[in-house]
């Protein structure tokens, strides 16, 4: 089927990037921009550490750095984090759950450019007179009170980016729901497509409280309404509690996508069977569900009283139970197993004290009377981190390793990857275990700097060397990946010799239609019982024949770039006149391409049995 | 079976919202948007209910100097006939009677937008008695609940619309069999928001 | 695998001494607890990092078994475990244990500091303070006493002061550490808790306790610090006292400061009050207080107190605190106006 | 993907019971509109006694939450099978939001 199979000029690759709705292609778009943006991120907490270093420091200054912190937190999370995990599921759950595709593949490419713009306008804050500078929680009161436009280049990212992750999180739940190939029941889901599953369902819960406060917030500082202006009847602590009621559900988005990843790698290179696979989905969900009844434990110091502070404060505790579970059976799928400390092992292995540690010490955050004093501190920036850090980047770093195979068909280099591994766990470490006494000792967050004679000099040097180190092993994963693609060694379908799900059956990269047959699921780790029973691949399901396959569309880049139009107009309103046309050119691309999308039909196209035929054992390009 | 395929009235399936993969996606696609949407409304609910009666100066008018019983009367009328007839629409659709469907869904859309008339005769004159979007946290709050849900009638009718031009001359099949089921949909999630409305801010308002 | 044990406990024994020696400064720490609020808080903390720490053992032993005994050495499948009903309930199970130990303390110290009954009785005696904060400075108004202080709170020692905190720009935060958790300072509300200063060892911190601003407040943020001065109760009346009988601005001592004086009452009496019985609602005080500027121990929160730093902050203050509410309020000084400016302010003293 | 049909393969049969079927439903439909057309005038007139708000308040609340479980039921066929995901996401999300509104009214207070 060479057709679909030719080199490409370097344009036509880009134009098939922009115009893609292939959920592989997509995922490497995410991984891509995600990973940009990490770097970005990453560069932005280096230059934090590097102006704490020292007392007295004026590397930047005071307000440049409430900038950096701003942008830091929410470029990390809204869009390197998140999207990076996006990546992996459009890469992975798909293929796990044996389907062809996503429920809306357009959809998909369009969620995709919404958070890609949203993006790009929010960074785009740092050549246009300044990024948001109120931190990434943006509180009201200082929010409504910032000068200059970061504030509302935030609030307007954000409302796009988020309309994509929310677009992206429906997109996962319809997959997950409809499309799981026969015999695939729920109970024989992957663990990483659960936890996308369960994470998807938090965004679609989360998202919406966001998208209001930052509405809110939209129409005070531009439109002139009255939400969070005191003097007017408004009030600021609405904002509080719709940020978290988004806010800490959003840290289980990160993190559960990242347990999968882990349970995935832990079962593999165990070779073992996850241990008490039901409980794991059983606490699964439960995060989930506790996630939403605990947010106001990040306001135990607003003043909202001793009976919902201490309300708050149990439930918070009770995640740690379900997390516990967890903890103890990724113990015990390795014991008793044949574990192989490969470089995505690594991760997953120092990832189970790293979390631990921030784990427990988000319990004790939990304690709410003694909340008062952690509060704003280091010692929150510590928990964070170590949760963060120790988790999702840990989880993305594993994942990177463990399924660059899958995606681009070779392997990173094994030692370079444990180079990476140390480095950066040696680091981490180092940056961010003695910031829980600084917390302790009196140094609040979010400070620019700090006065000698308080004794926090030395700890704060620890600190930024640690943050060095871990730049460095970023810096040989870069290289890691420069070496990889130049040498590109291809591997077969399960490269690591002992996967256990369905992605594993299928050549890498995988062909862009995924499976010729759909296979035929006879139970949990769907792969690794074939594997057992002496077969090379699935028993397809059904026989061969034509495949549907979605066609590929520019419209959701067009779609997305118009609400980037309309944003800047937003951004101006009542400054410039052409603000209003601005606005109401943008939302014309966008509606109007939504337009002819409705209007114009698109049934996609067949790939002809005789055609897959032709295909058999050439491992296509996809 | 092609989507497109010319059925008739023998052939046409009993859910015709759910009979194809790309109808089946869909169809959950849309249901989970709106239990994303639920949770939106009620946090624009639970804001305006905080802020309800907040004003800068004791001068401005109340929910209880400002809501009449009437008006909101009509507009709720509207709005649920409204909700009938799409139900009804839905009914032909499923008997596969394209005329008719198409009848009961301009009918639909011709209710909607007396509502939208009647929504924008009572911001005017709430404007005119000094509640103005601007004026206080409590106009705010209110015009952005409500609105929010005066734009969803809004976009309701452009898609109507839209799929009722649309496909005005090619009768139904599959692929648009579903479109009008999820649109349907999203009417009556409309009507449930409005449910709260009339209930949480015009008659509660009233009450005090 | 053994030694490994041991030598996990013994660097786990060294990083604990070096953690209880290094508790940080005993004027700052919150771990030199200082007060009743700081002692509940950190006897928490201590039930909690011991509760933690424990948790943390059990997983490190499985965690360093499981590296040493089940490394792969040869290409057998392990059998396939489905995983284990009795290991699952002792993992469910004492972990809410664990959690229910901790939870009781937990929402028993969160009532009692909650506790402000006796703010609202009537003919209380109980100390209180109207905490207002500003972008980058703290205003103490006594409501009962009738006198307002900026910058240095003073405190009676071993009996519970009572605080009402509001903001007036944007929210902050009222830290003391050494003394007892925070409170924001809403824009919105009025935010209630109280305080106790124990005299012994605030003693051992010098008197001198040092307070932060906790929540990101703008560019000065780092910077908005305070500091409070915890004396016996016969200390503080004398000084409620003192207070009180400045009726009207002091009378500058020398000619310098007179001609301060002068240059303070053309360009900075507008902003700054320099007698403590400020009539004025809370809302009109835009800048600190200065009826005591001469006993505070820092200029503006941060600088040392001395005239060089003084002249400093009134030459160019934006260069201190950046974003600031007083760069540019008033007129370019020169050297000769600074000397006399600082002379006079640093005699604006109510102890001798 | 092969759609499941549930024909027992006799389509004039099939659609003789299907009609009667979604004739019976549309009664079912008709008569849960004239139901909320009375809670509607129900909940107005309640209002319009000016009674005790105690009482009015709760009242309309009840009102409106059983005209939405016949718009739920009946009008967007929750009721019919093949639902299951619909209703589970359906009601999670009324959950978070009623949270929501609940700690909005309470904890919101000044
Ligand atoms: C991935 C992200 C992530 C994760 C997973 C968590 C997990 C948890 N977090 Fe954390 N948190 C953040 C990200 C995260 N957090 C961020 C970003 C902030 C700051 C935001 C800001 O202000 O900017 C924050 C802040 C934060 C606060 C507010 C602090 C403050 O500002 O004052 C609190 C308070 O309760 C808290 C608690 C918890 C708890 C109880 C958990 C629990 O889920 C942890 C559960 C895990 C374990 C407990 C370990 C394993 C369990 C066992 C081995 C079983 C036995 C254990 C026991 C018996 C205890 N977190
Ligand atoms: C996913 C989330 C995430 C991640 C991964 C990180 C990663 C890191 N963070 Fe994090 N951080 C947050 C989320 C995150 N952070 C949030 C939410 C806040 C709160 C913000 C707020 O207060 O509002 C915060 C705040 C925060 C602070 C406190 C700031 C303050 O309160 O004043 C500090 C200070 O040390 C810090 C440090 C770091 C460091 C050293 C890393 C390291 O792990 C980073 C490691 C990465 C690198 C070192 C990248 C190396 C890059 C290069 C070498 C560049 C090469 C460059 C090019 C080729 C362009 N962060
Ligand atoms: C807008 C009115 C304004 C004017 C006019 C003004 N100041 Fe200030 N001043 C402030 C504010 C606000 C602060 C607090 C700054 C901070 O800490 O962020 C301050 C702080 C100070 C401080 C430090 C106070 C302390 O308790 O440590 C001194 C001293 C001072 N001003 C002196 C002066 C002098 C001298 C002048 C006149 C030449 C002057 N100010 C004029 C607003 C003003
Ligand atoms: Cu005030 Cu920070
Ligand atoms: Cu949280």
């Amino acid at each position: 089927m060479s057709t679909y199979a030719q080199k490409k000029g370097f344009g036509a690759t880009v134009w098939d990037f922009l115009t893609t709705v292939d959920h592989k292609k997509i995922a490497i778009l995410y991984l891509l921009a995600g990973g940009l943006f990490f770097l970005v991120g990453g560069l932005e907490a280096v230059f934090i550490r590097i102006q704490l270093a020292v007392p007295n420091n004026d590397f930047v200054s005071a307000g440049a750095f409430n900038e950096i912190i701003t942008m830091h937190g929410t470029t990390m999370i809204f869009l390197a984090a998140m999207p990076i995990l996006f990546g992996f599921m459009n890469a992975v759950m798909p293929l796990q759950i044996g389907a062809r595709d996503v429920a809306f593949p357009f959809l998909n490419a369009l969620g995709f450019w919404l958070f890609f713009f949203g993006g790009v306008f929010l960074n785009l804050s740092w050549f246009m007179g300044g990024a948001p500078d109120a931190g990434w929680t943006s509180y009201a009161s200082l929010a409504i009170h910032s000068k200059g436009h970061g504030i509302d280049f935030y609030v307007l990212g954000l409302q796009i980016s988020g309309l994509g992750t929310l677009i992206g999180g429906i997109n996962f739940l319809v997959t997950i729901i409809n499309m799981r190939a026969p015999g695939m029941t729920y109970m024989r889901m992957p663990l990483f497509t659960w936890t996308t599953f369960v994470a998807s369902a938090l965004i679609l819960f989360a998202f919406p409280p966001l998208t209001v406060g930052l509405v809110l917030m939209m129409f005070d500082r531009m439109f002139g309404s009255n939400f969070f202006v005191v003097a007017n009847g408004g009030n600021t602590v609405i904002w509080e509690h719709l940020f978290w009621i988004f806010g800490h559900p959003e840290v289980y988005i990160l993190v559960l996508p990242a347990f999968g990843i882990f349970s995935e790698i832990f079962s593999t290179f165990s070779r073992k069977r996850l241990f008490g696979y039901s409980s794991m989905v059983f606490a699964t969900v439960l995060i989930g569900f506790l996630g939403f009844m605990v947010w106001a434990h990040h306001m135990f110091t607003t003043g909202l009283g001793p009976v919902a502070n201490a309300i708050f404060a149990v439930a918070t505790m009770a995640i740690g139970v379900p997390t516990g579970i967890k903890i103890f059976n990724w113990l015990f799928t390795m014991w008793g197993g044949s574990v192989k400390f490969t470089a995505p092992m690594h991760w997953a292995f120092a990832f189970i004290p790293s979390f631990i540690m921030g784990g427990v010490t988000g319990v004790m955050l939990a304690a709410a009377a003694a909340d008062y004093q952690y509060h704003d501190t280091y010692f929150v920036v510590a928990h964070f981190h170590y949760v963060i850090v120790g988790g999702v980047v840990f989880s993305i770093f594993a994942g990177v390793q463990y399924w660059w195979p899958k995606i681009f068909g070779t392997m990173l280099n094994e030692t370079l990857g444990k180079l990476t591994f140390w480095l950066f766990f040696i680091g981490f470490h180092m940056t961010f275990f003695i910031q829980h006494f600084l917390g302790l000792w009196g140094m609040p967050r979010r400070v620019f700097t700090y006065l000698p004679g308080q004794g926090f000099d030395t700890a704060n040097m620890i600190s930024s060397i640690g943050a060095l180190f871990m730049s460095l092993g970023v810096i040989v994963l870069l290289i890691n990946v420069v070496v990889t693609s130049v040498k590109n060694v291809k591997v077969g379908d399960d490269p690591w010799g002992d996967g256990r799900t369905l992605e594993w059956a299928i050549p890498s990269p995988p062909p862009f239609y995924n499976f010729k047959q759909l296979p035929l699921v006879r139970g949990l780790d769907a792969f690794w019982i074939e594997k057992m029973e002496g077969k090379k691949g699935m028993t397809p399901a059904e026989p061969l024949g034509d495949i549907h396959m979605p066609n590929a569309s520019f419209l959701p880049f067009v779609i997305a770039f118009g609400l980037f139009i309309a944003a800047f107009g937003a951004l101006y309103n009542g400054e410039h006149s052409w603000a209003i046309p601005v606005i109401v050119i943008g939302l014309l691309v966008t509606f109007g391409s939504m337009l002819v999308r409705s209007v114009k039909d698109d049934h996609g196209f067949h790939i002809h049995k005789e055609e897959l035929m032709d295909d058999n054992d050439k491992g296509v390009k996809a | 079976m092609h989507a497109e395929e010319k059925l008739t009235y023998e052939s046409w399936p009993a859910e015709p919202e759910r009979s194809t993969l790309e109808a089946k996606n869909k169809f959950t696609g849309f249901w989970l948007f709106l239990g994303g949407e639920t949770v939106l409304f009620s946090s624009l609910f639970a804001t305006y209910l905080a802020l309800k009666d907040k004003v800068p100066d004791s001068s401005m008018p109340l929910a209880k100097d400002l809501f009449e019983l009437p008006l909101t009367f009509v507009a709720t009328m509207l709005l649920l006939t409204s909700s009938l007839t799409s139900v009804y629409a839905i009914y032909q659709m499923k008997n596969f009677n394209f005329k008719k469907m198409m009848l009961w869904f301009g009918i639909t859309a011709l209710l909607g937008a007396a509502f939208l008339g009647s929504e924008v005769y009572e911001f005017t004159n709430y404007v005119h008695e000094g509640h103005k979007f601007t004026s206080s946290a409590f106009g705010s709050a209110f015009y952005t609940l409500v609105g929010f849900h005066g734009g969803h009638v809004a976009f309701g009718l452009m898609w109507c619309l839209t799929l009722m031009i649309r496909n005005a001359k090619r009768g139904l099949n599959l692929y648009n069999a579903p479109k009008f089921y999820v649109f349907s949909l999203y009417w009556h999630f409309i009507d449930v928001v409005w449910v709260f409305i009339f209930s949480v801010v015009y008659l509660m308002g009233m009450v005090g | 695998m053994k030694r490994l044990a041991k030598w996990r406990l013994i660097s786990f024994l060294a990083i604990l001494t070096l953690v209880l020696s290094g508790c940080g400064e005993p004027y700052l720490s919150a771990l030199k607890p200082a007060g009743e609020v700081a002692d509940t808080q950190y006897d928490l903390m201590k039930l909690s990092t011991f509760i933690m720490v424990g948790v943390i053992l059990v997983v490190v032993i499985i965690f360093v078994t499981v590296f040493f005994r089940f490394r792969r050495k040869d290409d057998t499948i392990p059998k396939q475990v489905e995983g284990s009903h009795k290991l699952e309930i002792i993992w469910t199970v004492i972990p809410i244990l664990l959690l229910l130990i901790l939870a009781v303390p937990t929402v028993a110290a969160t009532f009692k500091l909650a506790n402000v009954d006796q703010m609202d009785k009537k003919n209380s005696k109980a100390l209180v303070i109207n905490v207002r904060s500003h972008l980058y400075w703290w205003d103490f108004e006594y409501p009962n006493q009738k006198i307002v202080t900026s910058q240095e709170l003073v405190v009676p020692t071993d009996e519970k002061v009572y605080f009402n905190l509001k903001s007036l720009d944007v929210k902050h935060s009222f830290w003391i550490p050494a003394v007892g958790g925070k409170m924001d300072t809403n824009t919105d509300n009025e935010n209630k808790f109280w305080l106790e200063f124990d005299s012994k060892r605030a003693n051992d911190a010098g008197g001198l306790f040092y307070g932060k601003c906790a929540e990101l407040c703008g560019p000065s943020h780092a910077l908005m610090d305070f500091k409070v001065k915890a004396l016996s109760r016969d200390d503080f009346d004398s000084w409620v006292k003192s207070m009180k009988d400045v009726k009207k601005p002091q009378k500058a001592q020398t000619d310098l400061a007179a001609e301060g004086q002068e240059i303070f009452n053309n360009s900075c009496i507008g902003c700054h009050a320099v007698t403590p019985s400020n009539q004025m609602p809370d809302t009109a005080r835009m800048a600190p207080n200065l009826t005591n500027f001469g006993d505070r121990s820092r200029v503006a929160g941060v600088l040392d107190h001395n005239k060089e730093d003084l002249k400093n902050w009134i030459r160019d203050p934006e260069k201190y605190k950046p974003g600031n509410m007083m760069t540019n309020k008033y007129p370019k000084m020169s050297e000769d106006q600074l000397d006399a400016l600082a002379e006079y302010l640093m005699g604006l003293k109510v102890q001798q | 993907m092969a759609n499941q049909q549930t024909n027992s393969g006799n389509p004039r049969v099939d659609h003789e019971y299907r009609r009667r079927k979604s004739a019976e439903e549309m009664r079912y439909q008709v008569v849960s509109f004239s139901l909320m057309i009375f809670l509607t005038l129900v909940a107005f007139g309640a209002v319009a006694m000016k009674g005790s708000a105690w009482f009015t308040v709760p009242f309309i609340i009840l009102l409106a939450v059983v005209q939405v479980v016949f718009q739920l039921y009946y009008f967007m066929h929750m009721s019919h099978k093949g639902h299951e995901a619909p209703s589970l996401f359906l009601y999670s999300g009324l959950l978070v939001g009623l949270i929501t509104i609940l700690t909005f009214m309470t904890i919101i207070w000044w």
